[in-house]
């Protein structure tokens, strides 16, 4: 190879204590090209990139930017060398306007207007290049969070960076969002720039990239041509057993409708009106999912219908009226109903972190019969339950005693699954079941999502992956701006027609469907 | 998958750190012209030595285990109740006026009624700002702040113009009756012709805060209350998920944290003083804060440093009578012990860390 | 030997502690001899020290601060052979015949630095800034009030507390304000009985240009020419007097440290003589006598919790 | 009331409220970094103690406030080690420092002077001077405005408009300034500083450290311009108050000018109207004390909404475990 590469690493190592990241890691990626990383949650491939980016120091190991060797002890020494980073978490200041996230450590001097005025320019300079329209002025705890993302390429461009990593940058995104991300990759790669993609995605790394890597336990196993690979053989390398990408399912036996909502709104604490009356049924052994881009009122759907958030109208669970606001409008309640809830969010509200596996297993469920009589919890049999329901969900570690931080962010969903599914819920309410989450590990969540199905269990489910919605709906609601645009068969419809009515589009044909629905 | 063994993070940091700070002190010691080795000489002799001195300890001991307890509780809610002192002060106002105008036939009655009270009050002192914290927003910091300057004045009204008795100069109540009078160390394990903690303020309420301890223990983790409580305290938007409602356990919480400050009451007002007077907390509720954040919030750890705290007021009290190191030297033995041991922990923590994975990696 | 154990505010109260302190000084240098005493910091530690002291041989174990009273009580039966001093306390001399009570008759005291108050003021208006609201310092407060009207009948007295917690006998800043406070209600002297708060109240008054009186110990020299006299309270004397006497000291009695003992009085030096007019000194001195003879009475608050001439 | 009357409660109340100010300040550079503090009390305390010894002994009431603002700065940067470095708990931290402040100004105080834990009276002419604004004697005549220059705002010492002025520049460098942005960043998300390439540690230690000069300045006060020297404890209580004043105050400047003048204004009222008679019946007055923290429950409770903290307060910053 004659070409220097615009990134090589050599020999790269890092351990966290005695957990061994990255292992003896080379790798060289070529200037104006799209590099795909993929692999297992926990492969190590966010250490590696943050290696690169200064942000943790590597134990042993070279990087050469652009042919130099270059020692990046921190973050300002990755900018100086041009590397910018998106980190699968953002590192933005939640109540900092744009402006100020983007300038912060890149000021031109000690004032703070001039700064930001000529970053206002920049920006607006940038946003029109590569389509990346945000407000300046707008707080980011008010930003969508494909906005949020926005704004972090926003600061990698404003530091002129040459190579951009992007760590898992799909997983919050809406597909719409998410093409418009790959339209901006592409033209930063036609502008020369050296582009890192991590992503679980296999779609994302066949459509965009040109090279890709594979990442297992630390190590680096393969690094391939994307044009001379497949899915298949992808996901065949980072697992180490051959994986089904496609839901494996037999049609539905829908029987007596378990949930039935109408007219249900929700005013939320802004004030803003989040569902505008919102009418829906789930019968047994049937999944309804609903599609939407988020923000469109699906999080305060299922938190309505989880028990805590108040809300007028009425819903139905086996026949039998819920209270909406009342004493009897909380988690425990529903959850006595027979509801179970997946909640979209597992490290805010799905899990305690800071609680060990076993005890995280019966969080919600903690007042009920099967954790103990009075009011002492029977800790001893709480551990042997969730001993063996991480067995059958294959929890790894199958160790009760780990806290939930500890555990990758695939296997702390199988938690929340395992916990929730195992109770036999006549509905069950699932929210993003695969965010962030490897592929090995959604085949494992889906199949278990079909299974509560068959035993004729209903399910309510929530995906901003329209893929996802799909492949495991039975029948698909479209939400938009806090109302139910209309409901289609999965096999009737397509990608463009969710997507028209995922805008709030509505032709005469949309039209029709919905009084059918609501008649 | 931890860096070090459990034991050597339990003991061996907090004795290193203990050294470390006993080092210190040794150097200020110094600095004023006294002998360090000496001084430890008769600190350890005179509080753990005797069972005289073992019965100061354990009385002073009593006060923080209480006040560490009551302070704990409510940090597993994540709240911080610096109310400890008011709410002390308040508990012992119930205990005076149980003592005072029951006529108790016995002293277990008797301890069994101040209990209740002591806690009732110490918990009615925390529920307006447990209330208005979890109602309102108001900041419980600030709140409980502003209850215990208030209960100062309070009890000094009280003390001044309603229980004391006529013509007496001290503001304080009267004496209590006889038959409330606890039961003290000596009293309890003397045998006839072995007298034991002779004199010494230890009373059976030591043993009520021992089984605050194991009381506290049980609420916290073993009983569903306990549960929520921890789990709001880690993560609030998860205890909504989970139908746990933040208003009752902001407040239960409070309550059950003003109750135990509430009891210490039951030691120096009920079993020591035997009457309320003016400053009976003597700053317990604030060394509380130090004895639950060293003791990291549980109940054996709280246990530990309260024993430590013990110590430290016994054989300081005992150094000033026996050699010419003045009070205020304690003082600040005091504050380095809390500062190595609570603050610095990972000064000693990080090399032993190093060390132990080098060894571990070593044998690989 | 003798010991001395001094009450919560510490030996260096710059009150009555810390005259103790001078009083045992003083019995050291002129006698030659040693003695040991003792800060205690908490309530349980009273008794502590009364036994560690009476244990190890000390005797008398002289004490101040009336809360003290309450443990002698405990423990002198235990100790026959040892002699307590209750300075401040009082301990019923029929139960223990190896205690001795010693009383100040502060409002004596206060009586007299109240008409020298009264006769300097020239705006009609006095002040009072107490430490706590607690019987011994309303006992200050009543005395100074009487003595004031009865210089100047149409005298007021605007008498304040500095606070309710331990702060309060340690807090100057307060002091200040309280100060300026009554300054701005028309005080022109204002006395202080409120520990280290006091040192606030006497700098204030000296910076404002008008009078202080100062408390315990003789404080005319803080701000020479601008305290108009301090109200004595001779903790020293009896604690030197109790160790002078040392074992022979005669207990099983309450001694009262009236004027007639010359246990309270006021101060008169070079640093407030110009301040004190012939007239007024006469006028105070005759009140003594006549309060040592008995032809004045000056009401003790804490003989029945209740002031003839000012409202708690 | 007359005016008279309403012009020296207020001027009482800007000297109870300048510590509180100060104090009030410092914490708030140290907590928008992330780091709390309940060392305000000790710091005010070891500066107090310091800068009336060094102002005693040399003279220069200028060198005492260096002395104060060096002693306070000695506890900021243990606080900076244990809570930055070391990632120690913040808050016992802090309690260990007031401790630590509390035994160790008596003990070098008494060692230094033997007057019982008190420096020696400073001689009028050498602690800080009032100063008098202007032409405040010849405008006093002016009705209403005229007192309000002449007697209530001018005629204090310069820490005290020191202090004041701390206010509008606290706001410049907080919101104006690249280390403000930083400073209130560091506070909010330590990883978002650090990605950016600017250094967590670097920030806070600057924080801790600027709370350390306040206090020092806030202990200078009270010990050379309030006062003419030390007593032991003379803070009473002041930094928790201030650090209440902090959170009443939602961690901002403006805010926390109007908590604390509140606060001092409180303060002053309740000094000044003791004893108040109602036809017969005189409050207590305990009462008069309890007012001021009953009524800021009650401010506190009733218009004053949830006080939301910096979001990685009290939290140390940890990137690897
Ligand atoms: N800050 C840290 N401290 C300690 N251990 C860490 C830390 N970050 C990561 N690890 C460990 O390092 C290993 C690699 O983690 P890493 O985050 O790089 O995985 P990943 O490939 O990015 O996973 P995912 O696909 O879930 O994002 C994991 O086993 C993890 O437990
Ligand atoms: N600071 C940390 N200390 C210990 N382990 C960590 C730390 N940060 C991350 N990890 C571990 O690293 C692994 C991967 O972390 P990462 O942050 O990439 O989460 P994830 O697995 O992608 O989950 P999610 O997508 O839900 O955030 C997990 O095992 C996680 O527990
Ligand atoms: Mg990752
Ligand atoms: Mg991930």
């Amino acid at each position: 190879m004659t070409e220097t590469a615009a990134i090589e690493l050599k020999g790269v190592s890092k351990a966290f204590g005695p957990v061994q990241a990255n292992k003896d890691i080379s790798i060289r990626v070529m200037p104006g090209t799209i590099h795909g990383i993929i692999g297992e949650n926990g492969a190590g491939k966010s250490t590696l990139m943050s290696i690169l980016y200064g942000f943790y120091k590597a134990d042993s190991g070279e990087i050469l930017i652009n042919g130099k060797p270059t020692e990046i002890p921190d973050s300002q020494a990755a900018i100086a060398a041009g590397i910018g980073m998106v980190f699968q978490h953002f590192k933005l200041v939640q109540n900092f306007s744009v402006l100020e996230n983007v300038i912060l450590g890149a000021e031109d001097g000690p004032m703070l207007q001039p700064s930001l005025r000529k970053a206002r320019g920049v920006l607006k300079h940038l946003a029109e290049e590569y389509e990346l329209q945000v407000d300046p002025d707008a707080l980011i705890e008010d930003l969508s969070v494909g906005h949020q993302q926005r704004v972090e390429i926003l600061k990698a461009l404003y530091r002129e960076a040459d190579i951009l990593i992007l760590d898992e940058p799909t997983g919050v995104l809406t597909p719409a969002e998410a093409d418009h991300l790959f339209r901006i990759l592409k033209g930063l790669r036609e502008e020369g720039k050296t582009i890192i993609l991590i992503t679980h995605k296999l779609r994302e790394i066949m459509e965009i990239t040109d090279t890709v890597s594979v990442m297992r336990r630390g190590e680096m196993t393969a690094t391939v041509k994307t044009s001379e690979t497949s899915p298949e053989e992808l996901a065949e390398l980072m697992v180490g057993r051959k994986v089904l990408l496609r839901v494996d399912k037999a049609p539905a036996n829908p029987g007596k409708p378990v949930l039935e909502v109408e007219n249900l709104h929700h005013i939320d604490e802004a004030g803003v009106e989040r569902l505008k009356g919102i009418s829906l049924n789930v019968r047994a052994g049937e999944i309804v999912g609903i599609a939407g881009v988020s923000g469109n009122g699906q999080s305060e759907l299922m938190r309505v219908l989880g028990g805590y958030g108040h809300a007028t109208g009425s819903i139905r669970v086996n026949g039998e009226e819920l209270d909406l606001t009342g004493k009897h409008s909380d988690g425990q309640s529903r959850r006595a109903r027979g509801i179970g809830h997946v909640p979209e969010d597992r490290h805010h509200e799905g899990l305690i972190l800071d609680y060990s596996a076993w005890e995280n297993m019966v969080f919600g469920y903690h007042r009920g019969p099967e954790t103990g009589s009075g009011v002492l919890m029977d800790n001893k049999a709480i551990k042997a339950e969730a001993q063996a329901k991480m067995d059958r969900f294959d929890v790894r570690p199958p160790n009760p005693w780990l806290s939930a931080k500890n555990f990758s962010g695939g296997n702390q969903q199988k938690i929340v699954l395992a916990r929730e599914i195992e109770r036999n819920p006549d509905l069950l309410l699932i929210g993003q079941p695969t965010r962030g989450v490897d592929i090995g590990a959604i085949e494992f969540i889906h199949q278990q999502i079909v299974q509560l199905r068959d035993a004729g269990k209903a399910i309510l489910l929530v995906s901003v992956e329209l893929d996802e919605i799909m492949s495991l709906s039975d029948r698909i609601a479209v939400m938009f701006d806090g109302e139910i645009m209309g409901e289609r068969l999965p096999a009737e419809t397509n990608q463009t027609e969710l997507g028209l009515l995922m805008a709030g589009v509505t032709d005469t044909n949309v039209a029709q469907t919905k009084e059918q629905t609501n008649g | 998958m931890d860096k070090m063994p459990a034991w050597a993070d339990a003991v061996l940091v907090p004795l290193i750190s203990i050294l470390l700070a006993a080092g210190i002190s040794a150097l200020v010691i110094l600095a004023i012209g006294e002998n360090p080795v000496e001084a430890f000489m008769i600190m350890v002799k005179e509080a753990l030595s005797t069972s005289r001195g073992i019965g100061y300890t354990l009385y002073y001991a009593t006060n923080f285990i209480f006040t560490g307890l009551a302070v704990s509780v409510a940090f597993h809610a994540r709240m911080f109740n610096i109310g400890g002192e008011g709410q002390a002060m308040m508990g012992g106002l119930g205990v005076a006026l149980v003592c005072l105008y029951v006529p108790w036939p016995h002293w277990t009655l008797a301890l069994f009624g101040a209990a209740a009270i002591s806690a009732l009050f110490g918990a009615a002192w925390a529920y307006i700002p447990a209330y208005l914290q979890a109602k309102r927003g108001s900041h419980i910091v600030i709140t409980t702040i502003m209850f215990n300057f208030i209960a100062f004045s309070v009890l000094n009204y009280i003390l001044v113009n309603v229980l004391r008795p006529q013509g007496s100069m001290d503001p304080a109540t009267a004496k209590f009756p006889e038959a409330t009078f606890l039961p003290t160390f000596q009293s309890m394990f003397s045998t006839a012709d072995n007298v034991m903690f002779r004199n010494a303020p230890a009373n059976v309420t030591f043993f009520v805060a021992l089984a605050a301890c194991v009381a506290v223990y049980f609420l916290i983790w073993r009983t569903r209350l306990g549960y929520e409580i921890r789990a709001f305290g880690h993560s609030e938007t998860g205890a909504r998920y989970a139908g746990i409602s933040p208003v009752k356990i902001t407040i239960v919480s409070m309550l059950i944290s003003g109750g135990l400050a509430g009891m210490m009451a039951l030691n120096t007002t009920m079993g020591e003083a035997e009457r309320l007077v003016l400053n009976a907390t003597e700053g317990a509720g604030f060394i509380g804060i130090a004895v639950a954040l060293m003791g990291r919030s549980h109940p054996f750890g709280i246990l530990l440093a309260a024993l430590l705290f013990g110590f430290m007021y016994q054989g300081g009290s005992e150094l000033a009578f026996w050699t010419n190191i003045p009070q205020q030297l304690i003082i600040v033995i005091q504050a380095l012990v809390i500062l190595f041991t609570g603050a610095l922990d990972n000064m000693v923590r990080m090399p032993l860390e190093k060390l132990f994975l080098s060894i571990r990696k070593g044998d690989a | 030997d003798p010991a001395l154990i001094y009450d919560l505010g510490g030996k260096f109260d710059k009150s009555f502690n810390e005259a103790a302190f001078g009083g045992a000084e003083r019995w050291a240098q002129e006698t030659g001899g040693t003695y040991k005493d003792i800060e205690i910091q908490s309530e349980a530690q009273r008794e502590q020290a009364l036994r560690r002291f009476a244990e190890a041989g000390f005797n008398p174990v002289v004490t101040t601060g009336f809360a003290i009273a309450g443990s002698i009580d405990a423990v002198a039966a235990d100790y026959p052979d040892t002699k307590f001093v209750t300075i401040d306390g009082w301990v019923d001399p029929d139960k223990h015949s190896n205690v001795v009570s010693i009383l100040f008759s502060e409002h004596e005291g206060s009586y007299l630095v109240g008409m020298m108050a009264g006769m300097a003021s020239e705006s009609n208006t006095v002040g009072f800034i107490g430490g706590m609201d607690i019987p011994l310092i309303r006992k200050f407060a009543c005395g100074y009030a009487q003595g004031v009207v009865a210089a100047n009948p149409d005298a007021k007295v605007v008498s304040n507390m500095t606070g309710t917690t331990p702060a309060a006998w340690n807090d100057p800043v307060k002091g200040s304000e309280l100060a300026r406070a009554q300054i701005s209600q028309g005080a022109d002297v204002i006395y202080a009985a409120a520990g280290g708060t006091g040192i606030g109240v006497l700098q204030t008054a000296a910076k404002e240009n008008i009078l202080s009186i100062g408390v315990d110990s003789n404080q005319n020299h803080m701000h020479p020419g601008q305290v108009l006299t301090s109200m004595l309270k001779r903790v020293d004397v009896a604690v030197f007097d109790s160790m002078t006497a040392g074992a022979d000291l005669e207990t099983g009695t309450v001694k009262v440290f009236g004027l007639a003992e010359e246990g309270v009085g006021y101060a008169l030096d070079e640093n407030n003589a110009p301040l004190v007019s012939d007239e007024m000194k006469a006028a105070v001195d005759a009140a003594r006598e006549q309060i040592i003879a008995g032809d004045l009475k000056v009401h003790d608050y804490s003989s029945d919790d209740s002031c003839p001439v000012l409202k708690f | 009331m007359d005016l008279n009357t309403i012009i020296q409660v207020l001027d009482s109340s800007i000297r109870l409220s300048t510590p509180l100010l100060l104090a009030c300040l410092a914490g708030l550079f140290s907590e928008r970094a992330g780091i709390f503090d309940i060392g305000l009390e000790g710091k005010m305390l070891i500066a107090a103690f310091f800068s009336a010894a060094i102002t005693f002994t040399s003279g220069n009431v200028w060198l005492g406030l260096l002395a104060g603002i060096g002693a306070s700065l000695a506890l900021s940067a243990i606080h900076g080690l244990a809570s930055i470095t070391f990632r120690g708990n913040q808050l016992i931290s802090g309690v260990a420092l007031n401790f630590l402040a509390s035994g160790l100004t008596v003990l070098i105080a008494q060692n230094w002077f033997k007057q019982g834990g008190r420096t020696p009276t400073i001689p009028e002419e050498q602690r800080f001077q009032e100063i008098t604004l202007p032409f405040a004697d010849a405008l006093r005549d002016i009705p209403l405005l005229g007192p309000i220059y002449s007697d209530l705002l001018s005629g204090h010492s310069a820490l005290a408009y020191i202090a004041f002025a701390m206010v509008p520049l606290t706001w410049w460098v907080l919101f104006r300034t690249r280390f403000g942005l930083r400073l209130r960043a560091v506070g909010e998300a330590p990883d978002a500083v650090d990605t950016a390439g600017v250094s967590v540690v670097g920030l806070r230690f600057a924080a801790v450290a600027i709370c350390g000069v306040l206090c020092g300045v806030a202990g200078a006060y009270l010990a050379t311009s309030l006062q003419a020297g030390f007593v032991k404890e003379m803070t009473a209580g002041r930094g928790y108050i201030a650090l209440a004043a902090l959170i009443f105050a939602k961690w901002r400047p403006w805010y926390a000018l109007i908590a604390c003048l509140l606060f001092g204004f409180l303060q002053a009222v309740a000094l000044r109207f003791q004893n108040i008679d109602l036809g017969g019946i005189v409050i207590p007055v305990q009462a008069m004390e309890a007012l001021p923290y009953i009524l800021t429950v009650v401010i506190l409770a009733g218009f004053v909404g949830k006080a939301i903290p910096p979001r990685a307060g009290g939290e140390p910053y940890v990137k690897e475990r």
